[in-house]
């Protein structure tokens, strides 16, 4: 049992030169087979992982990464977490995950920087503010925490905000959840691979999944670059890669496209805003990290990709949305982007289900809100794979609920995953 | 005919602007052309809309996607696949297409009052083109007659280059005024007079 | 990113709107398959590598093409329009030389 | 003793005297000076404060890759934050700061941070601040309340608010060659490429083209290679294909050959030009790219690495020859390699006295040696330094003697008295753009460097950035790229001659000193070679993990020299070779670039405005503007002193007692024309349009593929092969998307065409009472009584002289009709609309009244057509044929499309007479203080002057079912909470009598 993390630890170490510290989790090599593969050492996987362990006692159970753990969206998101959603189905599973949020840092015996600092909507037309009171007042019937804020309130809050009359898009108002927030995104990898690992879970890295073995239609494991690993339950949580990944159990079509996300984060600065806020009339989201730099992002580029890479479109477009809203950082600076690959679904919801083989589970369709969701995903996916049966709060995210008209679409676009 | 109101109106400054010190590299008017219509051939029609324009107008369409031809009155250029866009300083061309594009060739649409012609001239033409739209406008790759489709951003462009460094910019009416502060505010750098 | 667009040339991916995958197939329209309208409705192949797409030019032309492109690496090998050749398509090449 | 300026030499304009601040105090330089040689030049050594540890900081760098001497520049009330002083070019008037420190640069209180070192080592905040279990603090408040002080330490420059009256401008630029980067390599591709007739565009990042030749001692074809270089960019100069941008960074390598640059305009000017830009942002298609980016020295790990007066060699030389200023008077230099024997001459020559080098190598070459001797230096071969001293301003170093195989140190440390330390731990090849590019670098083991990948687009290397250092390298590289790139083939013609030290390209193997004391690798966020140690213990080993735990490489200058020593004590800490650590991908940009630039023209203009023909009347006349996607539509006509109810009150009153006019040219219209323009109509409408007779309208409903409703309008047949189809103001581009699509890929056979005519057409809307009467005052060439214009029908007429399309339909549910005019007269038909109406009691009105007139008449827009809801949700199950199938037909019916608790359309009236919200639920049972079992929400609301009652249109599950029955608006979010009764969508008038007539 590795030591727990406190002010006195740190202390009791540093007074030793730092050089009692042990690795954050074990680098162990793959069994023949266990009960439970997680596929994707992602956010989504490794929390699954968790809660397998500690929720179901099912410790048995290998996490497999393809590349270095968190190497995914969970490594390269901009961080926030809300449940300000419109539909029921959405908001209650965001809830859940938000609660499990609020004790995370607890739980895992590690600082994931959970800083409830509120998020911001704004509205800027009467219309959109109207849609926002309809969002707000859903997420209060369900007991979710929501306010609306008027113009000046907002100004007060950001200072930096135009909300001038003569904006191109005059701040109306605006749609406040504070106990949303901002988290450390790489803590959350690594909180959850540390207490995964603490409990008996084997985390493998530079394991690339190859293919499944299969009985029939039931899948029984998998081949991977460091060999056959068997198990009686197969779960994938590889987000972006879900296409790639099911195309090796020999699924080719799913109501799923792999999109690419760019982030963005300017140089460091002093405390300038101190919750997350988005544009109301374009696709704009801006928090600032505890080191200092804004870290901003909008739309994905809008085509299927795997490359992590986009394009310029995009970069030009975010900025420009970032500097109607706060002119003053004209001459702040972009110091890095990056890219992302999401899973967007035909309904901007994600599927977290028994199937669609026996043998297999599959969690994926997180479009860009997977950060937000890893708690109750793993939460909700581990559920589901000890019981084999869902949980209330993912039982709305079915693989079948597309054909069977039951989509669930916060932001009615359709069968238009470039628009979710 | 009664005359047509601009879009431009309180936006249109007539005089020189910007930084003109040094002299004026661009000239800014806007074309108003009588009509300007839009002509579309059914698949394998196109050559014989083609002798249509070429009845009508007199214009014979050089070869080439975006090809076109002016003549200092009327002007025509390709922009979409079988499809052209036509100009005259005078009204009524649509009336006259009507007849000569019978419904096997293919469609007439006026779009007299639905598109607004800009004309941008002057040895800085290109860079201040270059501004807003991503194509080259260097005379090899866009030669004189020729019509490109594009955009910037939210406004749609026909542009036609009428002169070595002159362009026709047809855009949305309801866009044109937006489009006119932003073609001025470009032209500053360089010294602009509008005509 | 740029698109070859065979009536305009190469162009800006800003110019273009993504309408995806370009295998589906619609049925016909007075079929009452519901797998097949579902499947052409709701399911995507979503391959790592070649993938067969349909762009529109909507900041050009307009019209939609059929572009094969590489979702690793964004290169794109072949693109035509969808309604096949208008006629005027070949006529590019006159241009490109110019 | 500290930095002066030298008396002689230098590419500065000793003549011009500039004069500038920094931290309110005044100072001079010289034209061609940047911030940091001018303030070097005046004896300044303390630059800035790290991030973690505020530790004091000089000049590293001369250039982009400065980690430690940022500062903030200040127009007035705009700030630049965290601005490299090495690129900053000074000019009369600028104001600098420096940041990251309270009070002052010279004390900071948060100095203290140092005493804490080692519990502030990588990974503290993960291992802390989880806070109480129980208590006022408890779950994410502790956290909380420390990370408010641990935000204010941390950030280095602050933003401002105030609005950047700056330019910033895009530019599209297409080229065949573009090549990145004016030394030796960069010049030469130029010049062959231009030779060879492409459009070249030549961009460096510095103010000054040549790059090594501004600094380098040696000469090309028999002149100082400044010369030279100053020589060649002349003839580029000349040409009418070449196109020059200095001060311009090439930042980001995109796909298909697409460059982002950023070329700075006129930051170094007191004053724009009239319409300058301050900055401009190119956009650059390139057919082919010379990448001869060269590359960047790297610092040597050791202890008091960072103290101010250690810097890297190369930037040395630099000051000295570029602008004319020693860096110190007693320079010491320790290096691995030979690149540093240059610097020691150059340096001497400039005045300074070299008083060691220190090389970690025991055999040295002869021509080193002799260059040591040309600069008087005494030589301490395999020796290495193993401490630096003084505060704020270097002293003296000490030196030991060092294993290089084993790292041991040994023997007695000596101790030297300097004031200036120069060091050189090799090169780095500036390979950022072509990792960009997408290709994953190769470890070159004998250059302990990172080389660049194979292309995976279409550039070629040259120079430095390929790992030939030389500058005889360069010149040939850099011809053939050029030529090549230009799609030339190698001529025989001779190559410049070049008069040059020759040294060995490949260092020693080392990069860390393991001595005593903090090591710095991450200079700005303080990361030491212990905390690489401890991230490796912590099982932090790929690259990505150590980066991510340290903050290694993440600071502003993202890692530019301290990438490589970062892995190299990785990977000596695993065992492994540094490949096997791997290296980060690098991402644009290469350096940080304005978000002005970015956002170029659309700053301060995020979207172009649309305006209808009729917009300057609406404004002249009153009209109160609002913003509808893109377009501006009056929303009330306000008189003096009333509100917008009341306005929109007497507005709809008006109308419906005598007659109302509104503008409704934002409609989407598109022209439908063809011989199967009629078929195409009757697939893409769930109801029949084949059957619509000539001169006639009809209303149609859109469904999308998935059988949910889309959009609705009225479709007008013109001719018989010619409709005018017409949409919603917000769906106009959306429906045309969608038809187009259909035409061109699902349905390509079908013979139509489909044009926006949007903006061809000016549209008024009149209805009311007198609204025919109206009309046959004004309109001429027809009449509009009940026989030639019945209800759908359409005439031609006149009005005011302007031909006109009248079309008899109704959204207000008044006798109503709409008047069509070419766009350009617009204003002409209203203005006589307008005044034939005023003896009639005409009103102008605006949105208010138009959607107050809709949720009277139950009539649905994009508040209830949102996306979710179906035909049979809205009551319009009427409109779906069963004679054709249609877009959406074959999905319509699902499972859950039909269920009997869906959300469906009703009306609401406030019982207790209460205005209405948008956005308010609808509940059975209300429960203020915990509301909850909402059973639907309101999508429109208004007073209702028809009705005298507060109304509502909501989404309400099993709507219909519900008329007569009593809910509660439950409004939490704006305390309205009160009790409604629920009936038909259709309040007023549901026979249509009125409209009818």
């Amino acid at each position: 049992m590795m030591a727990e993390y406190s002010a006195f630890s740190l202390l009791a170490n540093a007074l030793k030169g730092n050089k009692d510290w042990k690795p954050a989790w074990r680098k162990p090599d793959p069994k023949a087979s266990y009960d439970v593969i997680i596929i994707g050492g992602g956010g989504h996987g490794l929390a699954t992982a968790y809660y397998l362990a500690k929720e179901h006692g099912i410790t048995n159970v290998a996490v497999l990464e393809k590349s270095w753990l968190g190497s995914g969206n969970v490594g390269r998101n901009t961080t926030a977490v809300r449940s300000n959603y419109l539909l029921p189905a959405n908001t209650r599973f965001y809830e859940h995950s938000m609660k499990l949020w609020e004790g995370l840092s607890h739980e895992l015996n590690y600082n994931v920087m959970f800083s409830q600092r509120g998020c911001l909507n704004l509205a800027h037309t009467p219309a959109q503010f109207d849609d926002y009171a309809r969002r707000g007042n859903a997420m209060r019937h369900l007991g979710v925490d929501a306010e609306l804020m008027t113009p000046a309130e907002i100004k007060r809050l950001i200072p930096a905000l135009d909300i001038s009359s003569d904006a191109r898009f005059p701040v109306v108002g605006g749609l406040m959840q504070r106990r949303a927030g901002t988290a450390r995104h790489d803590a959350v990898a690594w909180g959850y691979a540390r207490g995964a690992d603490r409990r008996g879970v084997d985390i493998i890295e530079n394991c690339e999944v190859t293919g499944f073995l299969r009985d029939g239609d039931r899948v029984t494991g998998v081949t991977t670059s460091r060999g056959d690993i068997r198990a009686r339950k197969v779960a994938v949580a590889v987000a972006g890669s879900t296409g790639r990944v099911m195309q090796l159990a020999g699924i080719a079509t799913m109501p799923i496209e792999s999109h690419v996300l760019q982030a963005f984060v300017t140089e460091s600065l002093k405390p300038f805003i101190d919750t997350v806020v988005t544009f109301g009339m374009g696709h704009f989201y801006m928090s600032q990290s505890d080191k200092g730099g804004l870290v901003y992002g909008g739309d994905i580029d809008g085509y299927n990709s795997y490359a992590q890479r986009g394009n310029l479109p995009i970069v030009d477009e975010v900025m420009s949305e970032m500097l109607a809203l706060f002119p003053g950082l004209a001459r702040v600076r972009m110091l890095r982007s990056w890219g992302g690959v999401c899973d967007m679904s035909m309904d901007g919801s994600p599927i977290i289900t028994a199937g669609p083989l026996p043998g297999m589970y599959l969690n994926c369709g997180w479009c860009y809100g997977g950060f937000k969701a890893t708690p109750a995903s793993g939460w909700t996916f581990a559920w589901t794979i000890a019981k084999d049966e869902p949980h209330e709060f993912n039982a709305p995210f079915t693989l079948d609920r597309f054909h069977r008209g039951l989509v669930i679409d916060d932001k009615g676009q359709g069968a238009n995953p470039r628009l979710h | 005919m009664v005359e047509r109101q601009s879009p431009l109106e309180p936006e249109f400054h007539v005089g020189s602007h910007g930084n003109f010190e040094h002299g004026v590299d661009i000239l800014l008017t806007e074309t108003r052309p009588g009509s300007i219509v839009q002509l579309a051939a059914w698949p394998g029609e196109e050559k014989r809309l083609i002798a249509a324009i070429r009845s009508v107008t007199g214009l014979a369409l050089p070869d080439g996607a975006g090809g076109g031809v002016n003549d200092g009155v009327k002007s025509v250029f390709g922009f979409a696949p079988g499809k052209f866009t036509a100009a005259d300083d005078a009204e009524g061309l649509a009336a006259a297409f009507a007849k000569a594009v019978t419904p096997e060739i293919g469609t007439v649409t006026d779009l007299s009052h639905g598109r607004t012609a800009i004309r941008i001239a002057g040895p800085k033409a290109e860079w201040v083109l270059a501004k807003f739209f991503a194509i080259d406008f260097a005379l090899p790759a866009f030669p004189v007659g020729a019509g490109r489709s594009t955009a910037h951003h939210d406004v749609f462009a026909q542009i036609q280059r009428t002169g070595a460094d002159q362009f026709d910019i047809y855009v949305f009416r309801s866009f044109a005024r937006s489009f006119w502060k932003a073609l001025c505010h470009a032209s500053e750098e360089v010294g602009y007079e509008v005509q | 990113m740029l698109i070859t667009c065979p009536y305009c040339g190469p162009r800006g991916v800003i110019e273009f709107t993504y309408q995806g995958d370009g295998n589906r197939e619609r049925p016909d329209p007075a079929s009452q398959n519901f797998e097949a309208w579902n499947a052409y409705v709701y399911d995507r192949l979503n391959p790592a590598g070649d993938h067969n797409e349909i762009w529109q030019h909507s900041g050009g032309c307009r019209a939609h093409l059929r572009v094969v492109r590489n979702t690793l690496t964004h290169e794109i090998s072949s693109v035509a329009f969808v309604r096949g050749d208008h006629g005027s398509a070949a006529r590019r090449k006159a241009e490109d030389k110019a | 003793m500290s930095p002066r300026r030298t008396d002689t030499g230098g590419r500065i304009d000793r003549l011009k005297t500039i004069r500038f601040t920094f931290d309110g105090v005044a100072y001079t330089g010289h034209a061609g000076d940047t911030l940091a040689s001018a303030l070097l030049a005046k004896g300044v050594t303390l630059f800035g404060r790290s991030f973690k540890y505020h530790r004091p900081r000089g000049l590293l760098t001369a250039g982009v890759e400065e980690p430690n001497a940022l500062v903030t520049v200040l127009k007035g009330e705009v700030r630049e934050p965290n601005i490299p002083a090495t690129m900053v070019e000074i000019h009369d008037g600028l104001v600098a700061i420096s940041q990251n420190r309270f009070p002052s640069l010279a004390w900071d209180v948060n100095a203290v941070n140092q005493l804490g070192g080692k519990i502030l080592s990588a990974g503290f905040y993960y291992k802390t601040f989880m806070g109480p279990v129980i208590g006022p603090l408890k779950g994410t408040r502790f956290w909380m309340f420390c990370e408010h002080f641990i935000r204010r330490a941390a950030g280095l420059g602050s933003a401002g608010s105030a609005k950047d009256p700056a330019r910033y401008e895009r530019m599209n630029a297409f080229c065949d060659v573009l090549v990145v980067g004016s030394g030796p390599a960069g010049l030469m591709a130029a010049k062959a490429a231009a030779d060879h007739g492409a459009r070249v565009i030549l961009a460096d990042l510095e103010p000054r083209f040549g790059g090594s030749t501004n600094w380098s001692d040696e000469t090309i074809d028999g002149a100082p290679a400044a010369d030279w270089a100053r020589r060649t960019v002349t003839q580029l100069e000349g040409r009418d294909n070449v196109r020059l941008l200095p001060r311009t960074t090439v930042w980001g390598y995109y796909d298909n050959n697409t460059l982002a640059a950023l070329e700075r305009v006129s930051d170094h000017k007191e004053q724009p030009a009239k319409g300058e830009p301050r900055h401009r942002y190119w956009a650059i298609r390139a057919k082919s790219v010379v990448l001869a980016t060269g590359a960047f020295e790297r610092p040597l790990v050791f202890p008091g690495n960072d103290r101010p007066g250690v810097m890297l060699a190369h930037a040395a030389e630099r000051y000295a020859n570029e602008f004319g200023v020693l860096p110190g008077e007693r320079i010491a230099l320790f290096t691995n390699n030979d690149s540093a024997y240059r610097a020691a001459v150059a340096l001497k020559k400039a005045g300074a006295a070299i008083v060691a080098i220190a090389d970690v190598r025991s055999e040295l070459s002869a021509e080193m040696r002799k260059l040591a001797t040309e600069a008087e230096a005494e030589i301490f071969g395999g020796h290495a330094v193993v401490a630096t001293e003084g505060g704020k301003a270097l002293s003296g170093i000490k030196v030991q003697r060092f294993e290089m195989v084993t790292g041991a140190l040994t023997g007695e440390e000596r101790s030297i008295h300097a004031d200036c330390l120069l060091m050189s731990g090799g090169w780095s090849p500036t390979i950022h753009l072509a990792s960009q590019a997408g290709a994953k670098a190769e470890w070159n083991a004998a250059r302990q460097a990172f080389l660049p990948p194979k292309p995976t687009q279409q550039w070629i290397g040259a120079g430095a950035f390929t790992g030939s250092f030389s500058t005889v390298e360069a010149i040939a590289e850099g011809r053939a790229a050029g030529l090549a790139a230009a799609g030339g083939t190698g001529t025989p013609t001779a190559l410049p001659t070049v008069e040059a030290v020759a040294g060995d390209p490949d260092p020693a193997p080392v990069c860390e000193i393991r001595a005593k004391g903090k090591s710095f690798v991450d200079f700005q966020h303080d990361v030491t070679s212990e905390d690489v140690r401890l991230a490796h213990r912590e099982g932090f080993v790929s690259v990505e993990h150590l980066k991510r735990y340290t903050t290694l490489g993440m600071a502003t200058d993202q890692g530019k020299s301290s990438n490589v020593p970062g892995l190299a004590i990785m990977a000596e800490a695993l065992g492994k070779p540094i490949p096997e650590v791997g290296t980060t991908r690098f991402r644009p940009p290469f350096a940080p670039v304005s978000i002005g630039s970015l956002a170029a023209e659309r700053f301060g203009d995020l979207r172009p405005e649309r305006l209808t023909p009729m917009h300057d009347w609406h404004l002249a006349n009153g009209a109160t503007m609002y913003s509808a996607g893109l377009w501006y539509r009056p929303m009330i006509y306000g008189h003096a002193g009333e509100t917008v109810e009341q306005a929109y009150v007497r507005e709809a009153r008006a109308t419906r007692e005598s007659a109302g006019i509104v503008d409704v040219s934002t409609l989407g219209k598109i022209a439908v024309q063809g011989p199967d323009a009629a078929v195409f109509l009757d697939r893409v409408y769930t109801n029949m349009f084949s059957t619509l007779a000539f001169g006639k309208a009809r209303y149609g409903l859109m469904l999308r593929e998935d059988g949910l409703a889309f959009d609705d309008g009225t479709t007008w047949r013109l001719g018989e092969q010619d409709f005018l189809m017409t949409t919603t103001t917000a769906n106009a581009g959306k429906v045309m998307q969608h038809l187009e699509y259909f035409l061109d890929v699902i349905w390509p056979e079908l013979k139509v065409h489909v044009t926006s005519v949007t903006d061809e057409w000016a549209g008024a809307a009149i209805g009311g009472p007198k609204a025919r009467q109206i009309l046959a005052a004004c309109v001429t060439g027809t009449a509009v009584d009940n026989a030639t214009l019945p209800f759908m029908g359409i005439v031609r007429g006149e009005i005011a002289g302007v031909p006109v399309m009248i079309c008899r339909l109704s959204f207000s549910g008044e006798m109503a009709f709409e008047v069509y005019s070419g766009a350009g007269h617009g204003t002409r038909v209203w203005e006589a609309l307008v005044e034939a109406g005023k003896p009639f009691g005409l009103v102008t009105y605006g949105l208010e009244a138009l959607g107050t007139m809709r949720i009277e008449k139950g009539h649905v827009t994009g508040a209830e057509i949102d996306g979710r809801t179906t035909a049979r949700d809205l009551h319009l199950d009427w409109m779906l044929s069963k004679k054709k199938p249609f877009i959406g037909s074959a999905m319509m019916d699902r499972e859950g499309l039909i269920a009997s608790d869906r959300l469906e359309l009703v009306g609401l009236i406030a019982l207790d007479n209460r205005p209405l919200n948008g956005g308010a639920h609808i509940v059975e049972a209300l429960d203020e203080a915990n509301p909850h079992g909402s059973i639907g929400h309101i999508t429109a609301c208004c007073y209702s002057p028809a009705l005298g009652k507060h109304i509502a249109l909501a989404l309400v599950e099993g709507g219909k079912a519900r008329h007569g029955t009593r809910a509660h608006v439950s409004d939490p979010l704006r305390n309205r909470f009160g009790p409604v009764e629920i009936v038909s969508n259709h309040f007023y008038d549901p026979e249509g009598t009125r409209m009818h007539g």
